[in-house]
């Protein structure tokens, strides 16, 4: 009978198609949730499924097994359509342990479906997690389906045979786990096999045993044996998303980023010289392109943000492209410097990775509270160029944008993404490399006629590179005030004054070789128009999707470029009779927008370290036009 | 478009347009033009020649040297050096920093330079104050100097620059003074020395901590107040009257008299530049009670940074070929086929 | 006959009231002019007068002789009525060498008096100057009124008998030059005489010398020797201007600061420690205070600014009052430690003596283009509130203000002051320290009922601050996020949510205890309003009073709270016509008031490393209300 | 209010209600043991007892400590350090850092705590790793460590925290590692140092840099591994059959072999804790040659910097009383009085 029957939709609407589920695997920092959730992941993609994930992980590297703060997650929300987020609330949820359990059952949708490890829900476990009661038999979990069962007991039992100590043999669990999840969702467990048996080439006796509690996780599933008390669990099979054929892989913020600054370097002919310093959650840029040397890429682990964004500086003067990387403290230690890539007009990527502040912050949580920095946090009046990722496949094109404009104009350009876009994965269309225009970058060689003039100006206003090496072109560059034309040291108002205002207008020229503003959803005009910027696109496509479909007239704006914006959008702006700008932080982005086209712009924010969800822009988006 | 050829360089062709803007009398102007005798001493031609300094009046430097030039900022000069390197191994690097720039803000660049033993010449003009913003005390400042912010005197013990590169892990340590005619060779050996070579230069700064090392700078004091080592030779001073010898008992460094030329006999250290245990007693050697240890104090190379990078990155490219489409469809991947979805 | 008389006013609108007089006495580096200036501001000031004066001297510490980059000029504006500014055009150049004359002489009112040492005029120095002719004697002066003769010589033979190397007596120039001017305003010369007897206590032949110069140059103007001619100078008698009763002083902004962090701790009964890192022009402050101890003011002269923000955060953990003090690049590299006071919420100021940037930039010129980094420039929100001072009288007030700030709101303090401010003299009435209400601290000693909580709230929602040393009260704090109440260490997303408004609200809340915006001149309501903040006040208040005596509707209005800011302020911008707000910057204070109130404030911008001129903004107001 | 005296305390009563969040199996629960055990014994009090850290795992530190405590940011500890002994020379500061923390972005501040000599005490993890952000190499990791950041291996040379603290200055140099007994005695001597001592603590981060110091730590490589230094005592390691002696040729160290007890004959050189020269020698022993030197290498106060800036406030207020009023009124004055204009 129905009711019997264990369904993970049954939390999805009555009558509502199963268009997409949300699964949520959480278990200690130990038990490889982010391994299971990567794992289920590739299988979702292969599977052809639209998807998108959150892994929310602790600040400490291994906190201690069975505590609240050691909890680690995993969400992936899939399904048949065109998925922009990880998803709201979870349809269903895997609990390795009690800790687990209490952290995140309270987002579990009513009627969502839990499945337990019961054999971690003893008393210790328990009382670490603050339980007083077993709650997978207090009945403390009623408004939620439950099923819950020994898997560490099935885990050691289907390991047996490879004599493995306890400890190691425990820690096939979440191959179990991810093995009943394959099954769940009609999933081909192959590619899986195959990755297990290359992680473990040294060890093949580990990816042995990790293959058998993979099918033993599988088989429990199929051979009904679940629910001794009669209960079955119903196999779904969602459908493939429609997407254009093509190459397809999975990427995160952090992958694309790395590809799209190779990408940018070699199509602007450039070495690329990486200085950085390692911040969560930043690092995994430097990791990346550090295995990338074959790409004519140098990185340098600096001694600290500074040596490494001037290291980057003076491989820039020398000839490469200087890219710095970092997230919010790092960034701040970096001000100074930038300033003098500003003043001597050298090019220079820099990416922040954002994550929770102020000071140390929340470094493992994501948040967009730096975007004042970049645009104004300098001493001086010092303009520079910034950029935003919406996602992770996004952030490749912008990467490549960042990397032209540095070249193209002789500035410093900061990108900005965020912890969520960096650790996420999404299915990404392999681009056609052939498809993107070169843009190679051209050194002087030879004097301007007329004579050298290393603060000479192009079109573009921008000056001419000349690498240190080139016979006859010496010349000397700092901090201190330019004088047009010839570079050298001036400190006269007239100068300083022509010097300032042409900063400012190389930088707002750059207006001219971005593309017009256009409109993500609905169209120029109308009652409201919601502008993001940054990883807040996934849930504000996806509200005012939802809101359009109710009748509601609402548009979305997504900026690529927060300075300078482009040409069109004060009149865009203007078109609407309301504009609501949802941001991960206080109102950052709203006081560019009132300060540049004096519309009144109504921020929206949520600063809580987690991504909006979908239905707290929708409640804002039906309020505004209430 | 002048290429000039080595041969063809004097002194002269290292001089800039620029009007040279340190006080007049100021010891920068001394230290200027030894290098400008040295560079074309030892071959380098004006393109690949790069200086890059920090703030002070020091980092002025690079405006008045016919090369190509960076004037960072405050303390910065290394780090921005180590990129230029790396990016350009064959570019010939110097570094112009002061006891301020080098020492107070930029210490812990400096640390990090001769740590990775970057190959470039770094030149410290100490002149024990901040002259540009000027006059206060820096670290290597002795105690008791009064100055705008220690109107009462400072209380800090003062930084030994050459001790602090030998605890850095510097595999070059000279020294050197504004006016004297053996700087020249000084920035020779330094030059010549493959990897980071650290060079302290004693200089007077006229304004503001007027002749603070004429003790041993004067030509008056140069006898007994210099102690110029050379590889091989006996550690002499005083036209040969004293040496350094080795006190066994307190296992430390002492002055002993030298009987007619007997050195061997008064027991003074002949100078082995690869000694490391002895350049830590040279650098501690406190003046005044010792003369002042002057020229090569430390030589001895090891692999530098930037060859062990440009190596490290051959053999990780060697074999694969850089192929962008290739790189972005790498990972675990899957195709999407018309009518594929039901 | 009239023409015939040399008259440094015949400058001035034919038939208008002497009431005021700019001079500017320009020579090279070593020729002392800064001396001279100061000590004719300060005869200036015995004699009554109003006065506000505008030192500018090179980048180098003593650029080669006879250099164009190597001039140093002093210029003073007095008179009889309240003066704001140094003034716009000099009436009198005194002009040391040909270098001074070809970089000041241009500024000279038509029919200027231009005062030359003939005696420097030789072909070395004028080929230093880059003039082919002696502009002495080449008529090129003619729209001016010259007076040249051989003060050089005169010099030598007034010292002649105190038997002075050459150079040393010609030291003694500036002493001349002095007493002349003197003359030529009718002053008295024993207060100078006094201080140069102290000055040269120690070498009484010095003293002598110098006296004997300074009374040879007044004795030159007496006895009608000058110009052979048969030119005659006319002594002028500028009338005092009316000032209120009591005793008075002149000041610098450094020293106005200095003494009001003094006063500032001393009324809220707090030791102060002062961590800073010598940059220009930021080092007086230092200078100053390092002389202060004896009002329990420790000064540390740190390796870095950042080193310097870090001790001062420890020394106000530790119970005293941090201070830390910097200009632009310093202040950038602060940036990630003022986000760990705010995060710590500890009480610190923070002293930023804006020059003109971006990197390195000028460092001896003014500007007022930090506003943006002291309101936004950090990573996360991290909201810190911001105070400048408008004159150097002033900044002792602000000073005080911000330190009230800081211990009453346990929160960092930007308090902006610039080149100008710091380096500018102006009459000071002493203040009545006994009308200043103090503002004791209390630590906390024994912990609130219900337990100890650090991150407890008063009505204020400040903190307790709580010294080490206090028995029973150990916590430990840092720069992760805190948890409400406890402070324990926290990461979760309500708590986040939470303390960041609370960071906010309590940062905002501050405007409960500011005063009201207040109208300089003019009224709420009107056609115009000239919104200023910083140093710009004097030019601006000069530019709107003229403007309202030429009828029209324009108000002044200038901030010391740039933020938060005044509760009204919304509401007073609101009742004018236009806004235009004049910044040394290109536009930044614009940006804040747009953003929060949504007015149309339109810039007038000067970035040339001098302070506005009256003439500018007059035009700029006349252009609004044309 | 539970003001507690020395006598009362235990190592219990230094710890805090937090719960301890490092990896299982990390050293630096050994060294936080060792910590709550010295603490008792050398009659600290917690209220009078500050703990200052930068980022990192070791600078997670202070919230285990029933003290005060302040967890920076990465890299400022000594500074911020500075400004509480500054603002309280009565309080006992404690700075734990890192590798990372202490000598990467920190070194500069490190360098110049050591050479001011604020009286603390400097408390360096070293595991060779950057452990907070998952095991990039840090500038102590050896040459040729993979790590995320050096997939093929780390190419630069390695810094030694004990040669930099010397160069820097230091007056105390102290080494000893997690597990060790002898941990507490190190500290305790650190503790008794007037002035910044400095304390090179090895410890094992047993997940991204595991037993890099087995080689010396464990019981089976104890005795070839560690040489316990003790004043006055000759440098015996191995049970005694081995000892350090100096070269007198090389004017370097060597080890020798002891016979039958007899150090002497051997020339096994008998420790004294302020001989800077042996100490240079000492942390400059390269591992593998040499045992490790551990306990106490350099021990020889000078004057403190704090004491010294308390010293100079007192003397420059000396007799001076504070008017605010006379402050203000300072300089040259004058005064207006109605009716003064015309
Ligand atoms: C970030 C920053 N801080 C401070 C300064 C101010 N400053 C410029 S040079 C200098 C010190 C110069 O001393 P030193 O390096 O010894 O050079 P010197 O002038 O003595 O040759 C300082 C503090 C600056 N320019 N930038
Ligand atoms: C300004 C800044 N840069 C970088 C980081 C990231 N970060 C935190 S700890 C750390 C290094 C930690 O290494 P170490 O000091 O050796 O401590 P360990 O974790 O090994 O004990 C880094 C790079 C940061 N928090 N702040
Ligand atoms: S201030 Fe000193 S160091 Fe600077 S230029 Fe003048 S004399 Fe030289
Ligand atoms: S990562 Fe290493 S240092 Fe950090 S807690 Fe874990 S084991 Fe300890
Ligand atoms: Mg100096
Ligand atoms: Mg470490």
């Amino acid at each position: 009978m129905a009711t019997a029957v264990l369904d993970p939709l049954s939390s999805v609407a009555a009558g509502a198609a199963p268009e997409a589920v949300v699964v949520r695997f959480a278990g200690d920092s130990g038990d490889g949730m982010q391994l299971t959730g990567g794992q289920f992941t590739l299988s979702t993609a292969l599977a052809g499924n639209d998807l998108a994930t959150f892994p929310d992980f602790p600040a400490e590297i291994r906190a201690p097994q069975g505590t609240l703060f050691g909890v680690s997650a995993f969400q992936i929300n899939f399904g048949s359509t065109d998925i922009t987020t990880a998803g709201d609330a979870p349809d269903v949820l895997v609990a390795m342990n009690p800790a687990a359990l209490k952290t995140n059952v309270k987002d579990l949708k009513p009627g969502g479906l839990i499945i337990a490890d019961a054999g971690e829900f003893g008393d210790r476990n328990l009382a670490k997690a603050k339980y007083d009661a077993n709650p997978l038999e207090d009945g403390s979990l009623a408004k939620w389906q439950l099923l819950s069962f020994d898997i560490s007991k099935l885990t050691l039992e289907s390991v047996k045979e490879f004599g493995l100590g306890n400890k190691e043999a425990l820690r096939c669990k979440n191959m179990w786990t991810l093995g009943l999840a394959l099954w769940m969702f009609d999933r081909d467990r192959d590619p899986i096999i195959d990755w297990l048996k290359t992680k473990f080439a040294k060890a093949p006796v580990l990816a042995d045993a990790n293959i058998a509690a993979l099918n033993a996780g599988h088989a429990y599933g199929e051979t009904a044996e679940i629910g001794g008390a009669g209960l079955g669990l119903r196999q779904l099979n969602i459908a493939a998303a429609p997407a254009p054929d093509g190459l397809y892989r999975t990427v995160t913020g952090a992958e694309s980023i790395s590809l799209g600054l190779v990408a940018g370097t070699q199509l602007a002919s450039l070495p690329m010289f990486f200085g950085g310093y390692p911040i969560t959650p930043a690092s995994a840029i430097l990791h990346h392109l550090s295995r990338l040397k074959e790409y004519d890429v140098t990185t340098f682990q600096a001694e600290d943000e500074i040596a490494a964004i001037a290291s980057a500086i003076g491989a820039s003067y020398a000839g490469s492209l200087g890219v710095t990387s970092s997230s919010g403290p790092g960034i701040a230690l970096k001000g100074e410097a930038i300033g003098l890539a500003i003043m001597t007009e050298l090019p220079l990527v820099i990416v922040n990775s954002q994550r929770g502040g102020p000071s140390t912050g929340l470094p493992t949580k994501t948040e967009q509270s730096d975007l004042y920095q970049a645009v104004y946090g300098r001493n001086g009046d010092a303009p520079m160029p910034v950029i935003a990722a919406r996602s992770p496949a996004d952030a490749f094109d912008c990467a490549i944008e960042a990397v032209r404009i540095a070249v193209q104009y002789m500035t410093p350009v900061m990108l900005l993404t965020d912890g969520y876009i960096a650790n996420a994965a999404e299915p990404w269309k392999v681009p056609d490399m052939s498809s993107y225009a070169p843009f190679p970058v051209t050194f002087m060689e030879t004097a301007q006629e007329g004579g050298f003039l290393p603060y000479g100006r192009d079109e573009k206003l921008k000056r001419p590179w000349v690498k240190p090496g080139t016979p006859g072109l010496m010349h000397r560059i700092g901090g201190i005030e330019k004088a047009l034309n010839t570079g050298h040291i001036e400190y006269s108002p007239a100068n300083h004054q022509a010097m300032t205002e042409l900063r400012r207008d190389k930088v707002m020229g750059i207006a001219d070789t971005i593309p017009e503003q256009d409109v993500e959803l609905g169209q120029m005009g109308g009652k409201l128009a919601v502008v993001g910027w940054g990883s807040t696109f996934g849930p504000i496509y996806q509200a005012v999707r939802r809101a359009r479909a109710k009748g509601l007239d609402v548009s979305h704006i997504h900026l690529r470029h927060i300075w300078p914006m482009p040409r069109n959008l004060g009149d865009l702006l203007r078109s609407y009779g309301k504009i609501l700008v949802p941001e991960m932080n206080t109102g950052q982005l709203k006081t560019v927008l009132r300060d540049q086209y004096l519309v009144d712009a109504k921020p929206l924010n949520k600063v809580s370290g987690q991504p909006f969800r979908i239905a707290e822009i929708e409640a804002a988006i039906e309020e505004a036009l209430a | 478009m002048n290429d000039m050829t080595p041969v063809a360089l004097t002194p002269k062709d290292w001089e800039t347009d620029q009007e040279v803007r340190w006080c007049p009398g100021c010891g920068d102007y001394a230290i200027l033009k030894a290098v400008q005798r040295t560079l074309p001493d030892i071959g380098a031609t004006p393109e690949n020649t790069v200086f890059v300094s920090g703030i002070g009046c020091s980092s002025r430097f690079p405006y008045y040297v016919e090369s190509y030039g960076f004037h960072t900022i405050h303390g910065r000069a290394p780090a921005v050096a180590t990129g230029v390197k790396l990016a350009n191994p064959d570019l010939d690097v110097w570094i112009v920093t002061g006891d301020g720039d080098g020492l107070s803000i930029g210490g812990n660049h400096t640390m990090h330079i001769l740590r990775r033993n970057l190959d470039c010449q770094i030149l410290l003009f100490n002149n024990e104050i901040y002259g540009l913003t000027k006059g206060q005390y820096s670290p290597t400042s002795r105690e008791g100097t009064k100055s705008p912010s220690t109107p009462f005197g400072s209380v800090d013990h003062p930084a030994k620059p050459a001790a602090f590169a030998l605890g850095s892990g510097a595999r070059f340590v000279g020294r050197g003074f504004d006016v004297s005619k053996n700087l020249p060779d000084v920035l020779k050996a330094a030059h010549a020395h493959k990897g980071a070579a650290f060079v302290e230069i004693f200089q007077n700064c006229i304004v503001y901590n007027k002749d603070v090392f004429a003790d041993f700078t004067e030509k008056k004091n140069a006898d007994e107040g210099q102690l110029w080592l050379e590889q091989g030779k006996p550690m002499l001073f005083a036209k040969g009257a004293k040496g350094i010898a080795l006190d066994i008992e307190k296992l430390t460094l002492k002055v002993v008299m030298v009987e007619n030329g007997d050195w061997q006999a008064a027991g003074v250290i002949v100078h082995d530049v690869t000694n490391r245990s002895v350049a830590h007693m040279l650098v501690e050697m406190p003046f005044g009670a010792f003369p002042m240890a002057l020229g090569v104090l430390y030589d001895d190379p090891v692999p530098t940074f930037e060859s062990a990078v440009v190596q490290q990155n051959a053999l990780a490219a060697k074999g694969k070929t850089p192929d962008l489409q290739k790189l972005v469809s790498q990972g675990q991947t899957w195709t999407v086929k018309a009518g594929a979805e039901g």
